[in-house]
């Protein structure tokens, strides 16, 4: 016997004759979150009283709005995890109430996906947007090594900004990026890496420290995302770098705009596209048939692989593809 | 002294000690007119197991407000906390274990150690505020680097790195997500520790020489100190149970969330010393009660709750959350304003 | 000395203690036997409480020794000068105002069954306290609703119910009455047939050889000289403190008052309980003192006039014209100035430099386009150390490190500077010096001669009938009758006091 | 009195302020040890630049800190300047525009339109404290979440959403990023503007009324009120100033760093009121200095810069970058210790 009332009395919907949907997104301003977002908003139109909630990037936060989502009446639960280990506790919720969930763009462990029959995923795999910009590089190095091997030994100098310790995506990334470079055989060497907590006032700030310490030592910069990569193409900027001949590779994650930008005006390498429309789609519409108590991919076009997820991949982006990053804006 | 008098500051005191009750009273007026189903067994329940964690991390901040002082570390506190104690407690069978190894500990053993952590820890600080006369602002300023720095390397260990831990034992998500069935309903254990948190806090605070050594200190420490009171040792004291309550909150807030990062707890600081001041502490010391900090968390959980549950969309949410924060507190200072 | 030691309690030996900038005490000794009242003079500043916060353990001192009870000893904090019994009343209200009387009075030593606070026999034991010291107050009242002299009555009770050997009292009649006084007094007897020692400091000479046994003055740090209180007169003490002679306790009138300048009628206070229909008149060069009883709401009625409390109804007219000062700064504008009662609270910036201290009340004159002037802000704080002979080291000395004397000097001088036509003064000279205290006269008198309307608040009715032209008698919030300083007594003042 | 005595006072007083400068060069010192090479003209200026933005800030938190407040509004604040100013200074050519009608504007023109929106809610601050006798913790706080809802609001817009507001235009990084040629070296307006800054706040805090007032205040708000300081409008004014000083940090950032979002500024506040109390600001009021203030940013700044430079691992630099804060209070806090 739930406790909650009745069926399609949500408060605060436009449409309470539509089917709840309750959704949380770990950080409503993240670069790539907040297109997911509006993808999202845009597949529930008219069809579904999608109810949104930031968790703030705090999980404590996230385990409550999914109890408020509950009290709610949402019948299906669509969850972009904070920490992709709790998402047990999220099922724990779910579960007793029989409440579909489609967790989405962050993965959580197979087998807790596993335990419970209405459990799905959407997204991608944490580490391949490492895997992706780790090929991008060794790409582009061995394509310009002649230049930017500036000490000629073969190496591969580089300095890492880190996003947030311990933030999943920051730790993924970090390690299959560099993992991947070196895969293809080539030889790396790190000279500093530094954590700037995604910010890019950080970020402009270690590579200020790092360009004084090192000076032309560093022939490859690698950001954890896009802002970090903006802030210490800034500092590079100011240290004479993109003017005449000296230059520095720079690759970030994201596509945000103001990269596709740096891009095109060749002062960015590249940087890893995650397919944000089609994240939001895909999310938005598995949670719907599964608040119609339908099969989750009623009358749509995606594939459950063996962990019951629905992969929408990354895209690496350069000068060469940019239309790629630039039509996910359109 | 004359009993007219003393009556009548008995009314004024008493609606004066009640402003914040009406705030919250409002507050759920407020939001059962816009939403009349706000008003269920659920939400109450929710709300309530929302706030326990938060009222025992509140309730230690509060004792060192109390004496004049501040806890920026309470957050970090709680962070290391919480992946100390599920680092000890994952499940047997769980891929991942940070200790393989690790038999399967009884639950109070990995609180215990988590709060010794944080205990001591606290001690810390209250050794050098008292010791070292660094303000409290500044020392817990640094300590809540500090202590974060410490969580990471804790938590970023091989084999598996910088990850979330999880895979919490059954024993450990039962004690913190699990409750009492009454009916149909289930009032969480959460809701029942922090009741008897805050009964010891209350009998601390008003029943034990130290608790009235707390009050003295923060309300005059000159006094304090010339009545014979050993102010260093008092505070020490103070602000290293406000490290074990913190401990506590860690380690409930890891078993709720069913796993810990070392970002876990991170701000809970803030919200804790608003909590305590909109319940009536003050921050110059010398002020504060269990129920005032009590009210204060659930005014708080109340507006966090409310705007969720009424679906204010969360930008606006921000927006209404400062808004009310500091009408509510005007409101209840109208009583210092100075009546001439 | 070993001879000495044996008939003394307490025995201070050639202390020496320094502050950065400044050697507070030099050399100073300080005998006193069991069960007697000795009593500690000297000026603003002279070290009396440095001393005593020496043997308190406060301080700790840089030389010299302290033998009590034949033992050497050496407290490091006041635990254990309490616990080897010494107490004391301190100068300065160390009270947390926020807590309620018993508290208070039972801190650092609660009585306690098990682990927790027996509040019942805190309650008791307060009780009896009181009712063998003939206390009236509630124990479970909080300390900030007492007055300030209820306050300093539990201070003393306070003192006294460790059973000390020896119980200092520094300045403790400062905010008392005629009546509490001798109420102290009475205590103080009692205490000394239970042969407990008093150390008493004080600057009302009439209470010293009242009460004393033995007197010990210093001067600048400096010991000067022990004498029973039999061998001397107000006026020796006053000569050996002050180093030279001072021939009156007040200077001899010189002002004339004039035609009428200041006009209050039917002053009625917003928030009751408190003043109603107020009538005085006040003329040019004229001095009126406002006599009473503590809670007679002489304070609320200059603050009143000040513009720092809201009038219900009344009117005040200044030169003829009615003015409104809604607050301070109106007040200022208008001309008056306020020394307040409560110097810590309401006057001094402790932590600021004596610059700051005397100027602030007179910013726009040193407006120079949009700064200030750094000259004439040297010169108007020159002219008020000079002036009122502050004593410091240099004018960015900060005014919290001065003794309580001298910083009332910078307050009365700050408001001087602005140049008023009313000057209030509410107890201009609690804690003052006799020295001081003829200088402030003298200044009085002066400002009344130059033309000035003065209204001075006091409870020491030698000095209102020292000083004043004439007297209003408040009683219980009304004005209970104005009378000719020159033809009142005592006796008369002290019925009109209690007439309501 | 005598002047033997004030002689030796000047001289101990001398010692006494002058802790914080030890420690700054104590720590310039223990880099150089670690690391020679640290001891450059880049390095110096890179310190000094970065500096620069945080000079501003914690100035405007000095004053208020100064007058016994604080506001944690300060580093939203600075968000809310950064978007502001750069929605309006993006390239006439980039494709992302956040306006993309809007003409080119000359410089001053959005630089003054975000300080008068911060001014403005700097304001209401001041409004809030003085009038409503909100305590500034509360009221600020209140204002910090509102702010950060509001630039959210701002920000995250059609067509891009929450995207970095970035393809400044070329004018505005120069007055952000480039500086003075001098030889080889580069050194930034940034600098320049730090200064320029410094002294007239300097002057407001020395040689004006208003400044003479804000001590006052803080000193003892009592004693100001009856000396006939307006404290409600003072407090105003100086909340105010200290608006206006976010709002051009807010714009100097987003032109330094070439975009801005609205996390940007997020915490400066604990870091500006950090440095001020590192750098001599009593946080009860009544006590503070401009380069005192200047100081406690470039002892946090040398922190920062040396331990990235050292290469420091990143958890580590938590851990030191604590612990470097307490000690460094610590020792200046002996002058404190009252000598007994
Ligand atoms: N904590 C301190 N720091 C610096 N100087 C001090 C301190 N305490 C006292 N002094 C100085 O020591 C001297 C003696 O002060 P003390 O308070 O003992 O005087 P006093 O005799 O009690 O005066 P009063 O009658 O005004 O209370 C004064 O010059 C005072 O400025
Ligand atoms: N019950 C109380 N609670 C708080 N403050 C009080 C109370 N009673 C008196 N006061 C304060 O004490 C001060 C003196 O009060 P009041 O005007 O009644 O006495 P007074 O006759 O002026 O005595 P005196 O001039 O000796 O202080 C005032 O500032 C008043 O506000
Ligand atoms: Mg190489
Ligand atoms: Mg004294």
């Amino acid at each position: 016997s739930s406790s909650t009332s009745g069926s399609g009395d949500s408060a605060g919907s436009k449409d309470s004759k539509l089917p709840a949907v309750g959704a949380t997104i770990y950080k409503f301003d993240d670069n790539f979150m907040s297109y997911v977002r509006r993808a999202m908003e845009n597949s529930a139109k008219g069809k579904v009283n999608l109810m949104l909630n930031d968790s703030q990037n705090d999980q404590a936060k996230q385990i409550e709005q999914v109890d408020t989502l509950i009290a709610k009446g949402a019948k299906s639960l669509a969850i972009n995890l904070v920490d992709p280990k709790a998402a047990q506790t999220i099922i724990d919720k779910a579960k007793p109430k029989n409440i579909p969930v489609i967790f989405f763009n962050k993965e959580p462990d197979a087998n807790v996906l596993a335990g419970y029959d209405k459990a799905y995923y959407v997204g991608t795999t944490s580490s391949e947007s490492g895997v992706i910009q780790g090929e991008l590089i060794a790409k582009a190095w061995e394509a310009n090594k002649a230049k930017w091997d500036k000490n000629g030994d073969g190496k591969l100098q580089y300095v890492l900004l880190k996003g947030e310790p311990g933030h999943p995506d920051a730790e993924a990334r970090t390690k299959f990026a560099v993992d991947t470079v070196k895969e293809k055989g080539i030889q790396v060497e790190q000279l500093a890496m530094d954590t700037a907590m995604w910010d890019a006032t950080k970020a402009t700030e270690k590579m200020d420290a790092w360009l004084a310490k090192y000076s032309d030592k560093i022939e490859f910069v690698i950001a954890n995302n896009d802002g970090m990569a903006l802030g210490a193409i800034a500092s590079l900027e100011k240290a004479g770098y993109f003017s005449g001949d000296k230059f520095m590779p720079v690759v970030g994650v994201d596509a945000i705009p103001e990269a596709l930008e740096m891009i095109e005006k060749g002062k960015m390498v590249g940087t890893v596209l995650n397919d944000a429309k089609n994240q939001g789609k895909a999310t938005v519409e598995l949670a719907t048939n599964a608040a119609k108590g339908k099969d989750v991919l009623d009358g749509t076009s995606w594939k459950l692989d063996d962990k019951k997820a629905v992969r929408v991949p990354y895209v690496e982006v350069t000068k060469d593809n940019i239309q790629v990053g630039k039509d996910a804006y359109k | 002294m004359n009993t007219q008098a003393s009556k009548k500051s008995n009314v004024s005191k008493w609606l004066v000690d009640n402003v914040i009750y009406v705030v919250l009273i409002l507050l759920v007026v407020g939001i059962v007119v816009a939403s009349p189903d706000f008003l269920s067994m659920t939400n109450l329940i929710n709300i309530l197991a929302q706030s326990s964690s938060r009222i025992i991390i509140a309730l230690g901040v509060a004792g060192i407000l109390i004496t004049a002082g501040t806890d920026l570390s309470a957050g970090r506190m709680v962070g290391l906390a919480a992946v100390i104690s599920a680092s000890m407690l994952q499940a047997g069978d769980y891929a991942y274990k940070m200790y393989p190894n690790l038999p399967d500990l009884p639950l109070f053993v990995p609180i215990l150690i988590a709060m010794a952590a944080t205990g001591l820890i606290a001690a810390l600080n209250g050794v050098i505020v008292s010791k070292f006369h660094v303000p409290p602002f500044i020392a817990t300023l640094g300590m809540m680097i500090g202590v974060y720095g410490l969580t990471s390397i804790y938590f970023d260990r091989p084999p598996y790195g910088a990850q979330p831990i999880g895979g919490l034992s059954e024993k450990f998500t039962t004690f913190a997500q699990r409750g009492i069935k009454v009916g149909s309903y289930e009032f969480p254990y959460l809701i029942l520790y922090a009741i008897i948190v805050s009964i010891i806090i209350w009998v601390i605070w008003n029943k034990t020489q130290l608790g009235k050594n707390m009050y003295a200190i923060g309300g005059n420490p000159e006094a304090a100190k010339v009545s014979g009171v050993n102010v260093a040792r008092n505070l020490i004291i103070i602000y290293t149970i406000a490290g074990l309550l913190y401990g506590l909150t860690g380690t409930l807030e890891a078993g709720r969330v069913g796993s810990a990062t070392n970002n876990t707890g991170n701000m809970y600081e803030l919200d804790a010393i608003a909590a305590c001041v909109v319940g009536g502490v003050s921050l110059s010391g010398g002020i504060g009660s269990v129920p005032g900090v009590i009210t204060g968390v659930l005014i708080f959980q109340v507006i966090n709750y409310g705007l969720a549950f009424l679906g204010v969309s969360p930008y606006i949410q921000f927006i209404v959350k400062g808004l009310i924060i500091i009408v509510a507190v005007a409101f209840d200072m109208r009583k210092h304003a100075k009546k001439k | 000395m070993s001879e000495a030691s044996s008939t003394n309690l307490l025995e201070m030996l050639n202390i020496t203690k320094r502050f950065p900038g400044v050697i507070a005490l030099n050399n100073v000794s300080l005998k006193v036997k069991p069960g007697s009242v000795h009593a500690l003079m000297g000026e603003n500043g002279a070290g009396k409480s440095t001393l005593m916060k020496c043997l308190f353990g406060i301080y700790s001192m840089d030389e010299g020794k302290i033998l009590f009870d034949g033992k050497e000893v050496s407290f490091v904090n006041s635990k254990q000068a309490l616990e080897n019994g010494v107490s004391m009343v301190h100068q300065e209200l160390n009270q947390v105002r926020q807590q309620n009387v018993m508290d208070n009075l039972w801190l650092g030593r609660y009585p306690k069954k098990g682990i927790f606070i027996d509040e019942k026999k805190m309650y008791e034991d307060t009780k009896a306290i009181f009712k063998s010291l003939d206390i009236n107050i509630d124990p479970r009242s909080k300390v900030s609703t007492l007055s300030v002299s209820e306050m300093q009555m539990v201070e003393i009770a306070k003192a006294v119910s460790y059973g000390s050997k020896i119980i200092v009292m520094d300045e403790p009649t400062s905010s008392l009455t005629e009546n509490e006084v001798n109420h102290l007094f009475k205590i103080i007897k009692k205490l000394q047939s239970d042969n407990v020692a008093i150390i008493y400091i004080s600057h009302k000479m009439e209470e010293i050889l009242k009460i004393s046994d033995e007197v010990t003055i210093m001067r600048d740090g400096q010991y000067i000289a022990t004498k029973t209180a039999k061998e001397l007169t107000t006026d020796e003490i006053i000569k050996l403190m002050v180093g030279r002679d001072l021939s009156q306790r007040f200077p001899a009138k010189i002002n004339k008052p004039g035609d009428m300048i200041l006009k209050v009628s039917n002053l009625t206070a917003e928030t009751q309980p408190s003043f109603v229909d107020v009538n005085f008149e006040l003329r040019k060069g004229e001095i009126l003192g406002i006599a009473g009883l503590v809670g007679s709401k002489r304070t609320e009625v200059v603050e009143s006039i000040f513009g720092m409390r809201a009038l219900k109804s009344g009117a005040i007219e200044l030169h003829g014209k009615a003015v409104n000062n809604h607050s301070p700064q109106h007040a200022i504008k208008n001309g008056f100035a306020l020394v307040t009662e409560e110097r810590r609270s309401t006057g001094i910036f402790p932590e600021l430099s004596i610059s700051f201290n005397s100027i602030i009340s007179n910013m726009g004159q040193y407006r120079k386009g949009p700064f200030l002037s750094d000259s004439k802000v040297k010169e108007d704080t020159q002219w008020v150390i000079d002036s009122m002979k502050v004593k410091t080291p240099t004018q960015k000395t900060s005014i919290g490190s001065l003794s309580g004397g001298n910083q009332q000097k910078v307050i009365i001088g700050r408001w001087l500077l602005t140049k008023p036509d009313i000057l209030l003064l509410d107890e201009p000279t609690r804690g003052i010096d006799v020295g001081a205290k003829f200088e402030i006269y003298q200044l009085i008198n002066q400002l009344a001669a130059d033309g000035k309307g003065i209204i001075m608040i006091s409870s020491e009715m030698p000095e209102l009938l020292g000083v004043t032209d004439r007297i209003l008698v408040m009683s219980n919030g009304k004005a209970a009758g104005i009378v000719e300083t020159s033809s009142t007594s005592q006796e008369e003042i002290m019925r009109l006091a209690a007439l309501y």
